[in-house]
């Protein structure tokens, strides 16, 4: 029966998120921005609202249930936060949740267990490689099967928290089947060339990765013999970004407007000129689209449905609308849009990295 | 609740009964009708009514029964009704029909807008009374008479004037109305009616505007002019004058306290209907766009170009993110008319909703259309296929139920929260 | 010297036109679109105007004065009259034109003194082909060498005036050389399958032609030896298309902007709606954009510089141009938008065609 | 006349001087001055004081001259005079230098937008009062203070102040500017100065607007804030309080009847200043642009990636097909902006001219650096390249000089011949 309302459960999680956003991140968003770094508080508070436990199986601790649909909420209100914090905060389901998906019983048994911890789980995924174009399927970054288990090499861009990480997920072309597989590596196992300097996202740290020669034992590759469904896992970050592309979108619409009514030029709010209403009115248009958009693939996804194409679609669909209203935000400002203490500007900074964010997100 | 996409079972048999009478009595009949305007649809008339009529008839038997038992449904059985899926069947037919032709499907043999209207603001014994011509005998076809000259987005500015004469107990309307869909129909074919807007009191603006209902045959209303249109040229668009057209005192519609003016019910029910038409010019738009957007797909499979859903950006070529943007834009109009059809079935005010889903689907449209005449090249800038057809159709859902100027205005003063003065 | 201010004698032309324009073409061009037939009054005057024999060499009798700009000019004038009957004066060029520029002495003594006479001159050329897709530099006509001449075989469409022409150039790919070359063939050498029904330009006879085993002399090869320039003659119709764009783009804006300054609604102008002067606003300065890149191409022409890059781009950004300009007009009128008794639908099923014309103009 | 895009060989040499300044003395320095921000461009300012004030003192000398021969150039004189390529010179060094660095551009020591003022209003007196620090010595910086808190677009609600006193013959201004480009350099580097915009008469809107001219180390003038931006870091915009500051009875901008009001050429004047700052905002965003492009096409190349100019849509890539909607929109951009330059060349009132360019560029800018970071990818997202950065810088071009949608009203009120009143 189609219907547009979440369940009760999903309501008080997305309020829970809300005033998270509100007390916890939002007040030094600017300043760990400008800082490049992380704010520990703020995701220390994040971490202990259990969102990626709560999608960890049941026999393990978790609370089993892995909803895209609950997924897309909860990231669509945490980037409405502050889109560093909500990849930060979500970095460790970068491997939990391909783990949980297709780990080998084994696997999850001897991974999942620290993201039920009170601390921060210190694990990343690596997918997105440097250059100019990015093609997932067909990585550069290798596997070669060997008798020892498989010799990873590339290099992977945009990791976020590798540093800190424990465990990361390597995706890597197997080079015997020509897949795209998954591997689970130890930090040691890989050299750090840089911390990546980008436009946006700011106070999260990604890093540039390199794998030479890398040698992981067979059990290290996720899902075992059987593997995993790498479309799924595309499709589930294709959703997991778009939802997020609405959060910041709505966050700069929000603010675009309260701004074009408080803002008084020619002895009125500027909002009732037809120029700045009409831009307002078509960020909100576009901003709900997207969001229904994103919310019919997640219900796909739990659906058990295919979901490839709309994932696919919905997140080209995001990654324009993103720009479109992010930069409208700027636009009602005028100057106040350029200047940083506004967060006009960083949303447009943040929104318009989409296109690039491959990977960095997952429902 | 829960977010949910599904839609019932019976909807979609129902669209696939409806999709084989688009393609065997619409698709056929496109290029014929368009080429020859004015010319009536039989064949798609012929399908249908019987359906309609009796579904019409349908309805008319529940209002007899809620009469019979005291004019109320008891408020227990209310609650436990299940939520309605009346509007969305309505936006799926709608949709499937708009795939077979918009043209034809506007020639739907029903109360149509008018019925809105009536269903909105009428009482039982009203409803009964006007509609029963839809449910039975010759097709019939109901319309609503809005626009003006100098009354288009303007609605306020309507001149039309409607004098109750007390010795007759007659309305006498005089005036000129332009851009009446299936005016004609109503008019000068089977036994139908229209609605039309008119003021009893022209100092009094908004609440002096009043729904007359009147009958196909009444001396004094003719239809003045056929319009050549861009497009859906299968649907009649007529002006009608009014010459002192007598209509009785009872073709006022609604209750009493609306017809004396105590209640301002009279022009906010009609314009609820907005509400209501809004979403399902946006569905028509939608299946518009899915005939174009399929066809395109067709012609380029065809020539052996396929669409590569998950490629990156710069693996595709230009018409390929062309596809996939007309496929994107479709479905963020679909997403944007479904909830606010899911809304008017929920009984939850939607006029923002509407006027989204509006924009959005005929902007969308009139790119989707447009995209397609280019990419097929020679192809599609000719009569021989269907595309160049659409384009035209496409864009009266643009323009029409508010232009998407009037409709962004509506968006923009929901969200700002500001009236009519704030935001002029 | 940068100046946008065209010569005494181009001002006089444009204003020639104009009044050609209002008095001649315009008054009935509903008419004959709805009657998908040409206006010969209006093409009589229009043809004693002398712009095809302005261009022609002076040896003949033309006044050698084939300029791109001065052509321009013209072209949108005419256009900003009438897209169908502009193309229409202007097809015999279609002929006239590459001979001037590429024909043997033989060819052009032959060939163009038909254009100096007082009469319509009966010639036309065929380069587009049907289907979805056309690629000039890839004809699907095929022109092939044999002992005594060629033999020309495929399908071309939207031949405008085919029937009526006695003489017309048909483009074609030499089968040895794998170059399009042009050549002249007589109109009962080709047969005509049909009057083309087009959405637009419906009061311009096009036709589908069918050559099959046509066997022209050698001497009917544009050119003879030396062939022709194609690529030149791709972008003097590059950049004719889009002059033509702008004067059907110019038409649709100056009427809409009318027509929003006297339509009153809501007690005022609808044009002292910022909605709508926001989208004449943009529909002027589109206008003027396209107008600058198409005088600096054909400028680049007339100065005999390399105009390929520059031509092929100012069609483009015609081709969205005219039907951004074309489909707001229609936006503007509102309900009278979609009613053919006025112009902005026409000028809207005119527009969208540009894309789709290629060689239906040269300059 | 003829339709002539001819650019005068002069201008091209200049131009290719321009690009060595611009890729040795801007380029290298790109990254760390954007990283860096309030950092001043030394290499720069050093590499281009000598050549600048060169010209100011060149220019201060003919109006010497002038002067000395009765304050006009003989009638004769002028009408002989070959048109001038005074702004067609300084479209290309503004885009040249853009090409190099938007946020060092603005750091040229020069009068800049206090310079076009003092041009435009000024005495002859005053021209060589006030510019003379621009010919001479160490490098100074003028500025142009306007914007305050509560007068953005809306500059007729201007709060600062300045009244005479009569006593010591002095101004004495108060209030608060921001958004002042390069208010910092004028102010705390040299010997610039800012010319700043106060009320004379709160009571009498505009035309009790005038221009004074404030030296740099006028005690009472402080620079209270640095902004920190989105782009342009390498420039500074600063907020300046006026605390009682005092300066000459003759710093107030203008002939004696704009200084007493008996003119609306004051803030007229000033406005025009638009008319040529418009059009050079403009080219620095072609600049900007045209950089984006170059680095889009070299990185594609080396990919392997050429744009096939002349091939049809369909067998374009997606990404070929936005490198070339990229150059056509710059081309564009380009060719309104060489119209409003060469009016002013020619004398010929340009404001609609000006603001079309300045709302296309800025449009153009936007869209094409964004672009630019998209087909990028991972490496146009990162801080590695410049690309990023142009975007940023890009976007203040449809900001600043009135916003695009300032721009656009201009524009819709010149086509429609409407007052501020009639479109509002």
């Amino acid at each position: 029966m189609v219907s547009f309302t979440p369940t009760e459960d999903q309501q008080l999680l997305i309020e829970t998120i809300r005033r998270f956003a509100e007390n916890d991140v939002r007040p030094t968003a600017h300043e760990h921005d400008e800082a490049s770094e992380p704010n520990p508080d703020a995701l220390k508070v994040g971490w202990q609202m259990g969102l990626i436990p709560s999608a960890l199986p049941e026999e393990l601790g978790g609370f089993g249930e892995m909803s895209a649909v609950t997924g897309v909420l909860a990231l669509e209100e945490l980037a409405f936060g502050e889109l560093a914090t909500a990849m930060h905060l979500m970095t460790p389901a970068l491997f939990a949740y391909p783990v949980t998906l297709f780990g080998t019983a084994e696997q999850r048994e001897n991974l999942l267990p620290m993201f039920l911890e009170e601390d921060f789980a210190p694990a990343t995924a690596a997918l997105l490689e440097p250059g100019i174009s990015f093609d997932p399927y067909s990585l550069k970054t290798t596997a070669s099967p060997t008798e020892q288990g498989f010799v990873l090499n590339g290099i992977k861009a945009y990791v976020p928290l590798a540093d800190s990480a424990t465990h990361i997920l390597v995706y890597a072309r197997n080079t015997e089947t020509g897949n795209q597989e998954a591997f689970i590596v130890s930090r040691d196992q890989v050299e750090i060339e840089r911390r990546e300097m980008l436009m946006g996202i700011r106070a999260l740290p990604t890093y540039r990765l390199k794998l030479h020669d890398v040698t992981v034992a067979p059990d290290s590759r996720l899902g075992g013999a059987v593997g995993i469904n790498y479309q799924l896992i595309l499709d589930r970050s294709n959703v997991a970004l778009a939802a997020l592309a609405v959060g910041v979108a709505r966050a700069a619409y929000e603010y675009a407007k309260e701004y074009a009514k408080q803002r008084v030029q020619f002895g009125k709010p500027i909002a009732q000129n037809q120029a700045i209403a009409f831009m307002l009115a078509e960020m909100a248009i576009e901003v709900d689209a997207t969001r229904l958009m994103v919310w019919e693939a997640a219900w796909k996804l739990d659906q058990g449905e295919d979901a490839s194409k709309d994932a696919y679609l919905t997140r080209q669909y995001a990654n324009k609308m993103v720009l479109m209203v992010t930069d409208s935000g700027v636009q009602t400002l005028g100057g106040y849009g350029f200047i940083r203490e506004y967060p006009a500007e960083r949303w447009l900074r943040n929104g318009r990295g989409f296109p690039t964010f491959d990977g960095l997100a997952i429902v | 609740m829960a977010i949910d996409f599904k839609i019932p079972e019976g909807i979609l048999q129902t669209r696939q009964m409806v999709q084989y009478i688009a393609e065997t009595t619409m698709r056929p009949f496109s290029r014929e009708l368009d080429e020859n305007e004015h010319q009536r649809p039989t064949a798609f008339v012929q399908a249908v009514w019987p359906i309609l009529s009796a579904q019409q008839a349908q309805a008319l038997a529940r209002i007899e029964r809620e009469l019979e038992s005291g004019g109320t449904t008891p408020v227990k059985e209310k609650t436990k009704e299940r939520i309605s899926t009346h509007y969305l069947s309505m936006m799926y037919l709608v949709e499937m029909l708009s795939w077979g032709d918009a043209g034809i499907y506007l020639c739907l043999p029903s109360a149509a807008l008018g019925g809105f209207a009536i269903e909105a603001v009428g009482t039982p014994e009203q409803k009964l009374r006007f509609l029963r011509r839809f449910a039975e005998g010759e097709p019939s076809w109901g319309a609503m008479a809005m626009t003006e000259p100098n009354a288009g987005s303007d609605t306020s500015a309507i001149q039309t004037t409607a004098v109750f004469d007390e010795e007759t107990q007659e309305w006498v309307l005089n005036g000129e109305k332009i851009f009446c869909t299936s005016g004609g129909l109503a008019l000068n074919e089977g036994d139908g009616l229209v609605m039309v807007w008119a003021t009893v009191d022209r100092n009094a603006g908004r609440s002096g505007m009043k729904l007359f209902v009147v009958e196909a045959g009444t001396p004094g209303v003719t239809v003045v002019k056929a319009e050549k249109k861009h497009g859906i040229r299968a649907s009649d668009t007529v002006a009608i004058s009014f010459n002192n057209a007598r209509i009785p005192a009872d073709n006022i519609l609604g209750s009493p306290e609306v017809k004396e003016g105590k209640s301002g019910k009279g022009f906010k029910g009609a314009m609820a209907t907005f509400d209501a038409s809004r979403p399902l010019v946006a569905a028509s738009a939608l299946g518009i766009g899915r005939a174009a957007v399929e066809f395109v797909k067709e012609k380029l499979a065809e020539e052996g170009i396929e669409i590569p859903y998950g490629a990156p950006y710069h693996k595709l070529t230009a018409v390929q993110r062309d596809v996939m943007e007309m496929e994107a834009q479709l479905k963020a109009a679909h997403l944007l008319t479904l909830r606010s059809i899911a809304m008017l079935d929920e009984k939850i005010s939607n006029p923002l909703e509407a006027s989204m889903a509006k924009v959005k689907a005929g902007k969308a449209i009139t790119w989707i259309t447009q995209k397609a005449v280019e990419l097929l090249g020679p192809l599609g800038y000719s009569r021989e296929v269907l595309v160049e057809k659409w384009m035209r159709d496409g864009k009266i859902n643009d323009i029409y139920e508010g232009t998407g100027q009037i409709n962004t205005l509506i968006v923009a003063r929901r969200i700002l929260d500001y009236t009519r003065t704030e935001l002029a």
